[in-house]
């Protein structure tokens, strides 16, 4: 089995950031040799969200919001699995923002993909936290106020094991981080730029072409305080990968999931009944 | 009073003072000895101060509810709340620590005792509450040795000091105990009962969790929320034993989509949670729904709106229950009212979820977890874990219609195939469609489980005659007060109909009231909202309803005082 | 069927052909031209491509529902979906642009139109849709400078170049109609009508806008979610011109929260969501029960469970509404079937919840919403908005026990008292009580307000004779569609009682109810909620329900057809 | 009036840092000469969020995790009241995580002070998102295992526009903080070290004097990486100001709503009739 499917209708504009991304990921997919059987994305809702519905694998199309707490969850239960998020600015950073900043200090080894068109496509173009300031919407009339979502400052800040930043309209250089990302152990982040061509006439592709560069070939990305710096820059945005520690315990190797995570789930409940008959004895 | 074989001594302090661990002590020896015991608490929500109390029953007959009678009070605290003043009667003795000034009781049978000076002897202050379980051990004139034992057993983990410690503070208390009796002339007349020591002291919330393992749960993921978290944490205690992933949420709506996360992976997943903090897991039921991943929802209830009274009791969440989530969908609601169906209906929750793939509800509430009483040893040989997880091949369809509403459930990596759910309408192969034809069939499918799950539905209890005049209805914790109710009015035109399943309603529940020319349904809330229900589902008009909503449940006097009025 | 004075025109196309645009201009000028007109729109959850269709009524008479009948269908692209292909009959035109291939209609009507031909000659393939209104125009012959004048008028913002184009367009279209309709020998009947002038075209969307402006509305805090946000834009719109202030907030229990700080400090705020939304937003209604504090909701219902279709139509979500919260407190729940009652419900909305401090739903669906229909003009001399927020002295306290439970309402700084909630059980002055009869006294503090509830309730309407054999039941947007099957059916032994309040339940209709020999419940769902609302709450057990879940609002045709079965 | 109140009954426990953090919150507050009436204090549910109970003032005592959204509204809709936010680690981090930080993108001028005990005290010790690794409670058996919340990273990588942290063991500071934060205009955090004496048995008074330290005097708090750097110090603690950005619009001041917010809350709907008799004429 791989990871194109056939036939299928996609809901996407033409010309949507997201094609870009979605065969990227395959194509990322593919030359890591995962199998689809072995992968499972999660999502929550939006146009991004829909990605998983268009490659072969196992799926939980989850609720707006929710796509990292199912994630979280399918790797811890069973490590064996690829566990990927793909997903929307809005989903990832809006609504699902507590469980963003809290998934990356429990760092489950999960790959978050998310796709970072600066507005909410499905609901037809509000602001999302990542809106630059003064983009204007029919419900931003005065442009966005808010100081825009920072999600590589903000995953620093927490020592997320992975952060990184891409442009889909660099499908190369963006395989390559995937790469990176899917095959680093630990909680990693992938904010890609993604054109809205339909509700974002700001940030285009000609506007992320401008207005980002690569972090240079020397730029080594172990040094906190640095990605730091680098993750606040305003003038142009960096790409790549800003922030590396590999040192960092996985959510699933944790002294509390260790040993139970090594036995697949069916062998976990053996030998209840004779220990639970043990504790009711107990209680007499 | 002392003719009486059952005593009832409530032990009130403040929050910090130990009321819980001398009460908790005091029901194991009880227990040890023989002897029929009952016990429950009522407390602020707060960690330190205020007043707490536990009342613990000691009787020669079979007994586990909650009576407003008060024979012996050991206050470890001068002060108490209006709640717990009201139940004191002239037949009160009221023991308290001769080192209160002020105590403002003296109309009543008071009786200084010198707590904190012993305790001091002791090693402390914080004695005086195992002294004052001491004090009732000398008062039922319980064997020493016993005693010993069970706190050499019960305190394993301690150094020998504080053993020792401990021992000499009941050893002190009980000589005050036997002083104070012989001196008052009083003999408590409660006979041990050889049944005692065949069953087992449990709260729901022992038997809850027990019964969830019991049932294969292998992961929760939960937010702490009062009554709820013993459950969350004596799971975690076994976690290790039983290879149980156990993970703290960062908030209800984590906790509740990490679980449907662990179902779809193949792990069974629950949640225990209160009022508030299922509020917030309201769009991930209507998700699991959706999805028809099973779910189990521990929901322990206390009395709301909003934080409303933390630490206390009520059945108010039944409607929220009910119909919780956006859509249309089937559930499941079971509602245990005694430890043995809390176990059993608790271990079977995860295999109904399973065979149905739908959100089952375990309701319970603060006093009926945190009760203790006897009951039969669990019998975990009558349970079993119905796994009904399917390996995949090539063209597995998550969603593929069959007769009954209910696909085969895979999971990933497990067969051939690919598994998907979709929060979308969507096709058997969960992708999303807006074919409308087939949403119509993708809904009927879903309601359709409904019909199974009749099938296998909890029946109500009938306690008295099938022709009796005058018809109680009770569902989950009041169980235990309404039959003991039941036994004072000892009048065979009187019966008592329990729902441990309150959703689906069985079928038989409407020629149960038909029968009856009085129905009296008994809630812990304010409005009335089990007798609503089956006015919904029967259509039937309940006649009179017994209704508290003050945090309390309901006391076996009050019962009584309240069906003799109605009847 | 051109006999016929009552035309369905439907407009079908992929998402950013315009379709939307196409239809707002016809029923535009229909409506200036002195028409009744009538329309709504089906479409799917995309940005671009899939099937979309606007469904235009032009009659002699009155009409505001959706009929399943098509007499000229216009495809801006190749495909249908099943639901709409199904709606083609032998009397249905279909205008097709000719450069399709392989059209798979032959069977039917089918005529080919220059539709890209011209289109590209205006200027572009965008202007297809323009072009197919043109067509329309020509078929019913409307004058074409009042099309002109209209075009100039709504595309004012525009440049000429744009507004001549567009003119070009509907020219171009309006020869191939006129051509069309010579041609066919076809002359449509339909008859201008004097009443038209009067009235206005609106939609709910923006009735229930102007009616919470009406109200005083000055905070909305939302996040977007379909078809809630409608209401939402338009009011932001407005927001510079009426002092609103309009926040997205992070999440729906944000916007919740902020809502009710709003209303905290003296705005009378409002929230717009749909049932997945909402379901994030239930704890905070248990809030503003236990604080008592106002809050408007307006929940647009979609299709669930989860996310289900979400641009489609469902009444899916009243009993979320009904029962969202944990623990027991009041609310209101309106049902507003038509513009004219969403405007003036919306906008009493604001008082009722101000007046008696509880939440208070604007409960509507996709369809009703999203259809425009014409009407009285809304008269805002009518409306008032009735503050009842009061200067506090020094001794102020918010939960002051009253007669009939409400409590005079303080903002902070107005006044020399201080104004506190809490969301625990509280005293008088909102500090956190575990006084038991304290609480007791809250409970029926809160619960009393139901009482003065009921005396403003807005009862049911029938539509027919009080003494019909057969009752028709209705709420919500399904109003229309049955008042309009009512005449259909013509017959004087059926009524149809339409209720724009469904809680708390007019006294009143249990005798409605009890008069029918035959009652029918009529809803755009799967489980038949007001039925069992009603049942819930009367004990009454309608005899039949006519419902519908497939993400479309019943026609016209099949509520004659069903309620004849039934009758 | 002035803030203390009599006769009251404090549901703490002795000793607890809660007592300390009241105190001195009253002091800054009545040398600030803020008046009560015109103080608004928003809270949610936790040892700490009793807090508002214990001083004289209007409160907003509402759910748990949600201080802010309705601390944001009252300030919006009121300018003129002064705002703040005073409750536990576990309310403002955990539960309400994503309120934070998207009520410092917002930047309303409002108050927040979060009494970081680093545990879950009214449901009686479980971890919290600060909680130092391997803290063990009932729940966490082998400890907490993840990275610990950083407030401070966070509220900087966000730029907010206050960023401090205090330790209420020492008064004197943790009131020139207090009173720094609530005349600072804009979003100010103040995470205080707070004891919790009955269920954080390893984070002290002792523990706290021995790990933490003041940022120096010459420490200028306007540098977004030096305050990252110095916040996501753990050998030991820094205290005082971290960041300020002054320059930054407020929420109230935004193009959105400086206007109206000038206006109060009952002169909002002038005219409301006579322009709606317009809109709804137009639709003829
Ligand atoms: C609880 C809830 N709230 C709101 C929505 C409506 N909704 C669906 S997608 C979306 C935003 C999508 O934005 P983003 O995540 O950026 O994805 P994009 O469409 O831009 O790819 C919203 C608000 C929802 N489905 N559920
Ligand atoms: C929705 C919801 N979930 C859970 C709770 C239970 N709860 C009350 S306070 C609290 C934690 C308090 O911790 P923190 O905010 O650190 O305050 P502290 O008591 O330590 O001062 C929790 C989990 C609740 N009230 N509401
Ligand atoms: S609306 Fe924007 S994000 Fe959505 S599919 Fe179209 S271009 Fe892509
Ligand atoms: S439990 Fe801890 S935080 Fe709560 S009052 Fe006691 S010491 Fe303070
Ligand atoms: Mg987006
Ligand atoms: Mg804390």
């Amino acid at each position: 089995m791989d990871y194109d499917k056939k036939d299928i209708d996609i809901a996407w504009c033409p010309g949507c950031g997201d094609f870009a991304i979605l065969k990227t990921l395959k194509d990322s997919l593919t030359e890591l040799n995962i199998l689809p059987e072995n992968l499972v994305i999660t999502s929550g809702i939006g146009q991004a969200a829909k990605t998983p519905h268009y490659l072969n694998c196992n799926f939980f199309n989850g609720l707006h919001g929710r796509a990292l707490p199912p994630a979280t969850a399918i790797k811890v239960c069973n490590p064996e699995l690829n566990v990927m998020v793909v997903s929307g600015d809005g989903d990832v950073y809006g609504e699902g923002g507590n469980h963003f900043i809290h998934a990356i200090r429990r760092n489950p080894n999960v790959t978050v993909i998310v796709c970072n068109n600066m507005v909410y496509g499905l609901t037809k173009g509000q602001a999302s936290p990542t809106s630059r300031k003064d983009y204007k919407t029919p419900v931003q009339i005065h442009g966005a106020a808010n100081e825009p979502f920072n999600p590589l400052a903000i995953a620093i800040a927490q020592d997320a094991s992975f952060v990184a930043r891409a442009f889909c309209g660099d499908a190369p250089q963006t395989k390559e981080i995937f790469k990176k990302a899917i095959t680093h152990k630990g909680f990693a982040l992938v904010d890609v730029f993604q054109p809205c061509v339909t509700f974002n006439k700001v940030n285009t592709y000609p506007w992320f072409k401008q207005n980002t560069y690569y972090l240079e070939d020397f730029y080594v990305p172990n040094d906190r305080v640095k990605a730091f710096e680098r993750a606040i820059e305003t003038e142009k945005l960096p790409l790549g990968v800003f922030y590396v520690n590999s040192d960092k315990v996985t959510f699933e190797e944790t002294e509390a999931n260790a040993e139970k995570t090594k036995l697949n789930v069916f062998e976990r409940r053996q030998n209840r009944k004779e220990k639970l008959e043990n504790i009711i004895e107990n209680l007499k | 009073m002392l003719k009486n074989d059952d005593i009832s001594v409530v032990m009130a302090g403040e929050a910090g003072q130990g009321v819980e661990t001398a009460s908790d002590i005091m029901v194991k020896v009880f227990k040890m000895a023989g002897y029929n015991v009952f016990s429950c608490k009522e407390y602020m929500s707060r960690v330190r101060g205020g007043v707490n109390s536990s009342t613990i029953r000691i009787s020669s007959g079979a007994i586990s509810a909650y009576v407003d009678k008060i024979d012996f009070l050991v206050m470890l605290s001068p002060n108490l709340t209006g709640h717990l003043e009201k139940r004191i009667t002239e037949e009160t003795f009221i023991l308290y620590d001769e080192a209160f000034k002020n105590l403002s009781l003296d109309k009543f049978k008071t009786f200084g005792m010198p707590l904190t000076s012993k305790a001091v002897e002791v090693g402390g202050k914080i004695f005086s509450n195992v002294i004052s379980a001491g004090i009732i051990f000398g008062i039922f004139d319980i064997a020493m040795n016993l005693i010993e034992e069970f706190i050499r057993k019960s305190f394993s983990d301690k150094t020998e000091d504080i053993i020792l410690k401990n021992i000499q503070a009941v050893q002190s208390g009980y000589e005050i105990g036997k002083y104070f009796i012989n001196n008052n002339c009083l003999s408590v007349n409660v006979q041990q009962d050889e049944l005692v020591a065949d069953k087992t002291l449990v709260s729901a919330n022992e038997a809850v969790t027990l019964g969830c393992i019991a049932g294969g749960c292998d992961f929760i993921a939960t937010y702490p929320m009062s009554p709820s978290t013993a459950v969350f944490t004596y799971l975690a205690e076994k976690s290790d034993e039983f290879n149980i992933i156990v993970e703290q949420a960062e908030d209800e709506i984590a906790a509740m989509n990490m679980g449907l996360g662990a179902w779809f992976s193949g792990s069974r997943a629950m949640v225990s949670t209160a009022g508030g903090g299922f509020a917030l897991m309201i769009e991930g039921i209507s998700l699991s729904g959706m999805i028809e991943s099973p779910m189990v929802i521990h929901l322990a209830q206390r009395p709301g709106p909003a934080t409303g009274l933390p630490t206390r009791t009520e059945q108010g969440d039944l409607n929220l229950a009910l119909y919780s989530g956006h859509g249309e969908f089937p559930r499941i609601i079971l509602t245990p009212g005694t430890p043995e169906d809390a176990f059993y209906l608790s271990q079977n929750a995860f295999n109904l979820a399973d065979k149905f793939q739908v959100p089952i509800f375990i309701l319970t509430d603060q006093y009926g977890l945190e009760s203790y009483s006897l009951c039969k040893p669990f019998d975990v040989n009558k349970t079993e874990i119905q796994d009904f997880i399917v390996k995949t091949d090539r063209n597995y369809e998550r969603y593929k219609l069959t007769e009954d509403g209910v696909s085969p459930r895979g999971i990933p990596d497990f067969g051939e195939g690919l598994v998907k759910v979709d929060s979308d309408e969507h096709d058997e192969d969960s992708h999303i469609t807006e074919d409308l034809d087939l949403r119509v069939k993708m809904v009927d499918k879903r309601l359709k489980k409904f019909d199974l799950i009749k099938k296998e539905i909890y029946e109500p209890v009938l306690f008295g005659n099938a022709s009796c005049k005058t018809l109680l209805i009770g569902w989950g914790s009041t169980c235990d007060g309404i039959k003991e109710a039941l036994c004072h009015l000892n009048n065979p035109d009187i019966a008592f109909l329990y729902f441990k399943q309150v959703y689906p309603l069985s079928e038989k529940t409407l020629a149960y009231l038909e029968k009856a020319k009085n129905t009296i349904c008994i809630e812990n809330n304010a409005t009335g909202q089990f007798a609503k229900l089956i006015r919904h589902e029967t259509g039937f008009n309940i006649h009179h309803k017994i209704l508290k909503y003050n945090g309390l449940p309901f006391s076996v006097e009050e019962l009584v005082s309240k069906i003799s009025d109605l009847t």
